[in-house]
């Protein structure tokens, strides 16, 4: 490296602050920048599903079973009017496959801000308004299904919404457990070394040596059955974080097998800090950074240990619905054959993943550009 | 001097394109190395130096790239005679005929001979590559070759230090293996960029020892790029001053050091101890400033004793040529 | 032949469009009927071979397959007649006489799978049978079952001259071994089998001569026979894993048996081929699908055991079946079953023609594109309904205690009636059975001798939520919260009943579940679906923790050898309604709980069945359907579906195929079809 | 050297054992065991357990002791090489697992050697450009096969290999080879089946290997050995390939010691969906049908195998590359 080079950042480091730094550096990575608006996106839908969703999830209908997605007409005539045509459905008595011929003669206009099921949007305001809809809301005969409807004739559009906000929460939630648990137990095997980092470095060592799936199954089979789905829902993310806390311990362990000996840690000790204290009020926030990297990228392995998990049936059940639940539901021959857009909840987890991965090596980079 | 330079570097200016800012690291460079002799190049760090030599071999890394500026090297001919003189500047940067400049007419030794060898490597097959690359002959022969070069170089028992790592052997030995395959072309120019900073007191003065015997045996010219006026003195026939990219003065190495005409190489020999002078240190005053932000006009009146006040912060001096052998650039002298 | 390179975009695409065409005219009533067509279809009527008793029609000279012939020839065995012996089993096949050769492939998903190969190879070895409307016992391995003293004494004929799969012939001495020294043995069998009891009363059994077996009864039981031809414990050698069979052959057995080997020898055994005790050794012996060695009756016998990647079975040299002609059977040489390591495999597998005859572990949902490959796999597809009244049934555990409030409405009629009529069976039917069921109560369908009559098919079996919601209101639960359910009358806020379902088996119970939670929002019902694990939901129901408990009641149409769907008859049960109700029954009164007095009618109905004739039984079988359907102790929610392992897959060219067969596991189905007959036209 | 290699060896060891006890654990943890699966299992196919025969069986297979006494048995059995019987199988464990194992193997290897044929080149593409629109579509591409997943790509895979190319559903074998001798036919066979598994086993892992690559060679590519040997005047190709290439690959090839176990482990509900005669279904029918031995033995095996891979990884890494300080492994 030119000698010039190496010198600028270090001379900024004065006038900037380390978040700065990072990110100017992040901006460099233009697929973490567009990632990151992507991750916020998905973490809108979140906040919004039950306004997003037209539909209530729940709602079956033999007649509108398996119909494939409709397509939506944007200008009736010449000016903008999104509609969608009216179905008839039947059963072909000879391929036994439920066929849908759309009635051009019907249009099912869209409506935005229409009127539908009702819900609390951010779980406060109580309203009956989504983003889009049809008039006469569930109680209509002719409604929209923009991804089709599964075989209980339930909207996947809807479904799906519902489905985002669960599984990306419960990473959420996963990734926060996971952090606490990394961060304490890395930083006091760090911090202390000797017998404590050896015994929890064992201990990490051993988990990671027994493949998951046993340990899943063992853990979610040991956890009540009868349990609601609520209860399910947060014991699952806790035993995906049991699993998830390793490696965010490793990172922060490395952090803090560097920075022990640097200056203000050891200044920090000699003017008496308790040693707690040392870690958390003075080491903690020198590398944020690099917990927030670690952090993004245990992500994706969340969201993909929910949907494995509900493949093995030991995750969330419906009538819960998760990103698993919904490909869980998916994963047969019929639907591959016949009705294959009911695969569609592949897509967000895979946008999901990636956005993750990109963010959090974007992230990572920035927070050092050398570190792993 | 009737024959034109080795080397002449004109107006170069390499610059560093970066989100933060443009980062002029050299701007405006301009000497000359004659055939035979050695140039110093001085200065405090993060002057350009380093830059200087990369540019002149071409191997800036990204994103610094040569803006504007030649480099005349006059490649040898085979039959001794004046060969012919290409422009760096304009060559492909990994083209074949940069290619065979580098390594085989001008060669470099740099600063880190800790990690300047690969680690996996052995000291040898990386040798052997560099000889290879630029003659002919087979593997055998570029063996020996290179223990012939490591004993010259002064390197114990090469027969076993051939197939080492270059983490089994000291500093000062690594540095010798670096000479070695530095000269295992007999390059007509080396470059050497702070050969000795990393290295102990007496390792310094046997490597530079060394380098002057070699420079002798092969009549090699060498760009010797330091920040220590002591090496200079002892090395160096000719003396370039660089202040932040530029070449501030240029003289002979007595007339630099007795009689400096530029404020800041006037400053630089304050600033060193003498042996035999009672004269009590004066560090320079103020810092380098930041790349980022050069100074307006002279970029050293900032910490000029003999700052003219609408000059020196307006214009920028000129090169200007003092005896024929000395060139400065500062107002006193316009 | 240009379809079957057809890729499926296109495919879909043009029946797209000739539906498209087709439905421009049809209203959704139309298409109603259309149904009912598209049924016919795929469902034909009911035929099946049959077992020819009369001594003129049985053949006198038999034939073999070749490689039998072989061997015969070479002298490694000896000829066709000896083998079969005087008395054959005669089956007259269903279309034609076959010809001998080739292999059956299908598949099976692991050692628990063993009902696979006993119902498609066990010829089935049962002593008595069904005829192919699983209504009539008829003789099988035995030649004849005569009654003595009023039902308390049966005689059992054996075929004379019949022999195992390895020569030694097969004698009363079986059956006694069997009793004295298996079934008696408190290590081998430690509960004795209700099976060979009368009002909970142990029979013995005694040889009378070579040939000739008597059975003796406290009481009179007259149900002898059916528990001779129905899949139970004294039905040949599928059980002999757990010491059950009504006989073994006792001369390859005894070397395993302490009494006759005596003990240290057969622990030795049992130590070397790594057993924890000389029982599991006996019982490995024992085991018609793990030890090859065994010697069989069957019709094949098993050659690369049911523990293995591929379970092979092979012709049985001294089978006793024979065709009219005097063929002795089976025509196909060979059946290999492959290890499937999943369900969506093994469909995919038959989906893609891999396999010649599959019924097993078909998945109905998958119905289209079973139909939609028809052709390229070469293989027609048939649905056999069952005869039982319910696919899908809801069991009320009537002795749900945990919540008094809870155990008060199942326990009254009309609560449970209300939630009948608050399920939408037709769109159940619609979107789970493709609309080949047939929505209604628990009771099993019209021809079968104990349906008490049409009416009750449809008795508080029909969507009525007006209906349902005055009778709730009625009860005195007409208060609702704001979400329109139905408050708890003890003022504990909603009333919210669970319902327990399995996952991954035939019927998609959660599913369903999750669709009647929606249809009783209308009648103000919150039920909460819980998804568990079989052994978890095993240990609910005898823990008397489940309220409402999901399954099928196949084996249902034959009341009394299949009960436990009908009445709580079984602990050990996936759904109940009423463990008390179970042990009272059982001890007799001495534990448990007495049974409501509908409930208590309708199990002394069941037990006085078997001590009476024919006739009488009839009419106490209606009479407990009536009760069944009165009290609807069970909702039956879609029934008389192909669900379970009624979609059937087999080759074009595969003969002697009905184009309906009786379904139900009491019939070993396909077993009732006689595989044995079935063969490669070419 | 010596005594770092020692340490790791007694660790390692005491790993295995924590290990084992866990394995034993995870396994008794689901409510029930054998008898109670196996009693369900009789319910639902219609047919009865009595509580007698119950307790016979549990008797029979010493379920009745409390777990550490279990535990001890097995042990006991192990350590001389028997792993017991599966229950569910009726058979040794060893010949249940048999053949399994090395295909499970098999299977792994090919998907590693996928994973690397494509981590390798686009972890040194996108390090050498980095942030280049070549390194985001490398990355992209090579992300992909993490984000997908797996147990749906490999149904879909699965049918549209019979729709499009009839080919034979699931399995490792044809099925004239399910269960032949081992012959060159059959070792053909087998690598006939092996690419669409290995594929869909190696993307899921390739992201993982290009990150290392890609973040060792950046390290590497700011050493001055690369000026040095730029210097010499070697093309770039070369100079890239020989020196911070070569010396990124090391910390990358000592991966394989446990990156070999985590394909086996991750492969478990792949193989389950192709229906592959590994152990991964194997294991997960022995889990739910609670066959103790069964299930204890595999994930005791696949908890060793990392062990040791791991042990191996380290010992390696110190070997290739003795740059890296001891106690910071």
């Amino acid at each position: 490296m030119a000698v010039v080079v190496a010198v600028a950042p270090e001379q900024r480091v004065f006038v900037a602050s380390q978040w700065q730094l990072m990110w100017w550096r992040f901006r460099k990575h233009k697929l973490a920048v567009a990632s990151g608006v992507v991750v916020l996106g998905f973490y809108l839908v979140v906040l919004g599903a039950d306004f997003l969703a037209y539909a209530d999830p729940d709602v079956s209908e033999a007649q509108r079973s398996l119909m494939p997605p409709q397509r939506v007409y944007w200008f009736d005539g010449w000016q903008f009017g999104p509609y969608v045509h009216g179905f008839k459905g039947a059963r072909d008595p000879q391929t036994f496959k439920r066929v849908y011929v759309a009635d051009p003669s019907v249009k099912v206009p869209i409506r935005f801000f229409a009127e539908g099921f009702e819900y609390r949007f951010l779980g406060l305001i109580p309203t009956t308004r989504h983003l889009i809809g049809v008039d006469g809301g569930l109680d209509a005969s002719q409604t929209i299904f923009l991804l089709g409807t599964d075989v209980q004739g339930r909207d996947l559009w809807s479904r799906l919404m519902y489905g985002t906000r669960i599984s990306l929460t419960i990473g959420l939630l996963g990734v926060t457990a996971s952090l606490v648990l990394g961060v304490v137990l890395g930083g006091l095997s760090g911090f202390y070394g000797g017998v404590t980092d050896t015994i929890i470095q064992r201990t990490i060592e051993i988990l990671r040596s027994i493949p998951t799936i046993p340990l899943w199954m063992g853990l979610a089979a040991a956890l009540p059955r009868d349990w609601s789905i609520l209860q399910v829902y947060f014991a699952i993310t806790i035993i995906i974080s049991l699993l998830g806390w390793t490696e965010l311990a490793r990172v922060v362990r490395g952090r803090f097998l560097a920075m022990r000996e640097e200056d203000f840690v050891v200044s920090a000790r000699l003017v008496g800090c308790t040693e707690l204290r040392t870690i958390f009020v003075h080491m903690v926030p020198s590398f944020m950074s690099h917990i927030i990297a670690a952090t993004t990228l245990a992500l994706p392995a969340m969201i993909i240990s929910e949907t494995s998990l509900s493949f093995l049936g030991l995750g969330l059940r419906p009538p819960a619905i998760s990103w698993g639940v919904l490909l869980q539901q998916a994963q047969n021959v019929q639907t591959v054959a016949i009705s294959p857009w009911l695969m569609l909840p592949a897509l967000p987890v895979i946008v999901a993943v990636m956005a993750f991965n990109f963010l959090g090596d974007g992230l990572r980079d920035a927070a050092d550009p050398y570190g792993r | 001097m009737t024959r034109e330079p080795l080397l002449s570097v004109r107006n170069l200016k390499t610059y560093f394109i970066q989100d933060e800012g443009l980062v002029k690291a050299v701007d405006g460079v301009s000497f000359d190395v004659a055939e035979g002799v050695t140039l110093g190049i001085v200065g405090e760090s993060g002057c350009g130096k380093s830059v200087t030599a990369r540019s002149i071999l071409r191997i800036v890394d990204r994103p610094g790239r040569i803006v504007e500026g030649e480099i005349h090297f006059r490649r040898p001919s085979a039959n001794g005679g004046p060969g012919r003189t290409v422009d760096l500047a304009t060559l492909e940067p990994n083209g074949a005929e940069m290619r065979a400049i580098r390594g085989a007419e001008i060669a470099l030794i740099f600063q880190e001979p800790m990690s300047s060898f690969s680690p996996v490597h052995t000291i040898g097959s990386q040798i052997v590559e560099a000889i290879r690359l630029h003659q002919p002959g087979g593997r055998r022969e570029a063996r020996d070759k290179t223990i012939e070069l490591l004993r010259r170089v002064g390197v114990s028992s090469p027969e076993e230090r051939v197939d080492q790592l270059s983490n089994q052997l000291s500093g000062g030995m690594r540095q010798r293996a670096m000479i070695a395959m530095a000269l295992s072309c007999h390059p007509t120019l080396l470059i050497a960029d702070e050969p000795t900073t990393a290295l102990d007191v007496t390792t310094q003065t046997q490597i530079l020892e060394l380098m002057r015997q070699l420079q002798q045996e092969d009549g090699m010219a060498i760009m010797l790029i330091t920040h220590d006026l002591g090496v200079i003195a002892t090395m160096a026939t000719d003396v370039a001053v660089m202040y932040l990219g530029r070449v501030v003065e240029q003289a002979p190495v007595d007339a630099i050091f007795h009689a400096p005409l530029h404020p800041y190489t006037r400053a630089l020999l304050r600033s060193i101890p003498r042996i035999r002078s009672r004269a009590r240190l004066v560090p320079i005053a103020g810092a380098v400033p930041h790349p980022y932000d050069r100074p307006t006009g002279c970029p050293f009146h900032p910490r000029c004793a003999e700052f003219k006040a609408g000059t020196c912060d307006r214009q920028e001096p000129r090169l200007t040529r003092i005896g024929d052998h000395h060139t400065v650039s500062c107002f006193l002298y316009e | 032949m240009s379809q079957v390179r057809r890729t499926p975009r296109n495919r879909t695409l043009r029946s797209r469009l000739t539906v498209a065409l087709v439905l421009g005219a049809l209203t959704v009533a139309v298409a109603a009927v259309a149904l009912a067509q598209g049924k016919n279809a795929l469902i034909g009527k009911l035929e099946g071979p049959e077992v020819v008793t009369d001594a003129a029609k049985i053949p006198k000279a038999f034939k073999e397959a070749p490689q039998l012939a072989e061997l015969v020839k070479a002298g490694k065995l000896p000829p066709v007649a000896e083998r079969i012996g005087q008395d054959p089993l005669v089956i007259k096949p269903l279309k034609e006489i076959g010809k001998y050769g080739g292999t059956w492939r299908a598949g099976f998903t692991g050692p628990a799978d063993f009902w696979n190969g006993f119902r498609c190879c066990s010829g089935p070895d049962h002593l008595m049978f069904w005829d192919y409307t699983g209504d009539k016992v008829m003789p099988n391995l035995a030649r004849g079952l005569e009654m003595q003293d009023g039902g308390k004494t049966w005689l059992l004929q054996l075929r004379r001259g019949m022999k195992w799969s390895d020569g030694k012939p097969f004698t009363a001495d079986d059956f006694v071994f069997w009793f004295e020294d298996v079934y008696r043995n408190k290590d081998l069998v430690p509960t004795p089998s209700a099976t060979l009891a009368i009002n909970g009363k142990q029979g013995v059994i005694e040889k009378a001569d070579t040939y000739t077996v008597r059975y003796r009864f406290p009481e009179a039981y007259y149900m002898f026979p059916d528990v001779l031809a129905g899949s139970t414990d004294l039905a040949g050698q599928m059980f002999g894993y757990r010491a059950m069979g009504g006989f073994a052959p006792a001369h390859y057995m005894k070397q395993f048996h302490p009494k006759y080997a005596g003990q240290a020898e057969v622990d030795k055994k049992a130590k070397d081929e790594k057993f924890d005790s000389w029982v599991r050794l006996f019982l490995a012996k024992n085991d018609w699908a793990r030890n090859p060695d065994l010697p069989v009756l069957s019709a094949w016998k098993t050659v690369t055991p049911i523990n293995t990647p591929t379970w092979t079975l092979e012709r049985n040299p001294y089978s006793v079946f024979v065709d009219t002609a005097g063929n002795q059977l089976p025509y196909i040489d060979k059946v290999v079953l492959t290890l499937a390591e999943n369900l969506e495999v093994i469909n995919l597998r038959a989906i893609a023609g891999e396999y010649d005859y599959a019924s097993r572990h078909m998945d109905l949902g998958k119905l289209p594109v079973f139909i939609e490959n028809q052709v390229k796999g070469n293989y027609k597809v048939y649905l056999d309904p069952g005869d039982y009244g319910g696919d899908m049934i809801i069991k009320f555990n009537l002795n749900y205690d945990a919540d008094p409030e809870i155990a008060r409405w199942f326990n009254t009629a009309d609560f449970r009636r209300a939630l009948s009529l608050g399920v939408d069976r037709d769109q159940i039917n619609e979107t789970f059975w493709l609309g080949t069921g047939t929505p209604g109560s628990v009771v099993p369908v019209d021809s079968n001798k104990y349906n008490p009559g049409p009416q009750y098919r449809k008795l508080w079996s029909t969507l009525d939520v007006k209906k349902a919601n005055e009778m709730l209101d009625k009860l005195g639960l007409g208060k609702k919260d704001a979400q329109g359910y139905r408050l708890r009358a003890d003022g504990k806020g909603r009333l919210r009943i669970e319902i327990m379902t399995l996952g991954g088996q035939f019927v998609q119970y959660t599913q369903i579940a999750e669709m009647i939670r929606e249809q009783w929002k209308k009648i103000g019902i919150d039920l909460q679906v819980q998804e568990v694990e079989r052994s978890l939901a095993l240990k609910r129901t005898e823990a008397n923790e489940q309220q409402l408990g999901a399954w099928n009641n196949d084996g249902s149409e034959h009341l009394f050898t299949f009960p436990l769907h009908v009445f709580p008859f079984e602990l050990a049960a996936v759904a109940s309604s009423g463990p008390l109700y179970v042990k009272w029954f059982h001890s007799a009164g001495a534990q448990g709980k007495e049974p409501e007095p509908r409930m208590k009618e309708l199990m002394e109905k069941w037990k006085k069945a078997f001590g009476v004739p024919e006739k009488e039984r009839i009419q106490l079988g209606k009479d407990i359907w009536k009760i069944a359907a009165e009290e609807v102790y069970i909702i039956g929610v879609v029934g008389m579906g192909p669900a379970s392992m009624g979609v059937r897959v087999v080759k074009n060219n595969m003969g002697n195929i009905p184009s309906r067969q009786y379904n139900s596991p009491d019939g070993k189905t396909p077993g009732i079809s006689r595989p044995a007959t079935f063969f490669w036209k070419n | 050297m010596l005594a770092y290699i020692g340490r790791r060896v007694l660790l390692a060891i005491f790993t295995v054992w924590a290990i084992s006890v866990l394995s034993f654990v995870i396994i008794q943890l689901p409510p029930g065991d054998y008898v109670t699966s196996y009693i369900a299992q009789m319910a639902s196919s219609g047919s009865v357990v009595s509580e007698e025969e119950a307790q016979a069986l549990r008797l029979q297979y010493g379920l009745g002791q409390p777990i550490y006494v279990q535990y001890a048995k097995w042990m006991r059995q192990v350590l001389v090489g028997n792993f017991g019987m599966s229950m569910e199988w009726r058979r040794p464990v060893t010949d249940v697992i048999g053949e399994r194992l090395w295909l499970t193997i098999a299977v792994s290897v090919a998907a590693l050697l996928l994973t690397w044929v494509l981590a390798l080149p686009i972890g040194i593409y996108s390090a050498v450009r980095q942030y280049s629109a070549g390194d985001y579509l490398a990355t992209f591409i090579g992300f992909i096969g993490l984000a997908v997943p797996n147990f749906l790509l490999a149904l879909v895979i699965l049918y549209l290999g019979f729709i499009l190319f009839n080919a034979h559903i699931g399995g490792l074998f044809s099925p004239e080879f399910q269960d032949a001798a081992w012959s060159g036919a059959r070792a053909w066979d087998l690598l006939k089946h092996l690419p669409i598994p290995a594929l869909i086993l190696g993307l899921a892992g390739t992201a993982q290997q290009i990150r290392i690559m890609r973040a060792n060679l950046l390290d590497e590519l700011r050493k001055p050995y690369v000026v040095t040997a730029r210097s010499k005047g070697l093309s770039e190709v070369r100079v890239i390939l020989r020196y911070p290439v070569r010396v990124a690959l090391n910390p990358f090839a000592s991966t394989i010691g446990y990156t070999l176990p985590y394909i086996v482990s991750g492969s478990i509900i792949v193989s389950l969906v192709l229906g592959l005669p590994t152990v991964g279904p194997l294991l997960l029918k022995a889990l739910i049908a609670q066959d103790m031995f069964l299930a204890g033995t595999i994930v005791l095996m696949l908890g060793v195998m990392t062990v040791i891979g791991t042990l191996v990884s380290d010992i390696l890494l110190v070997w290739v590359d003795p740059r890296i300080r001891l106690e910071e492994t």
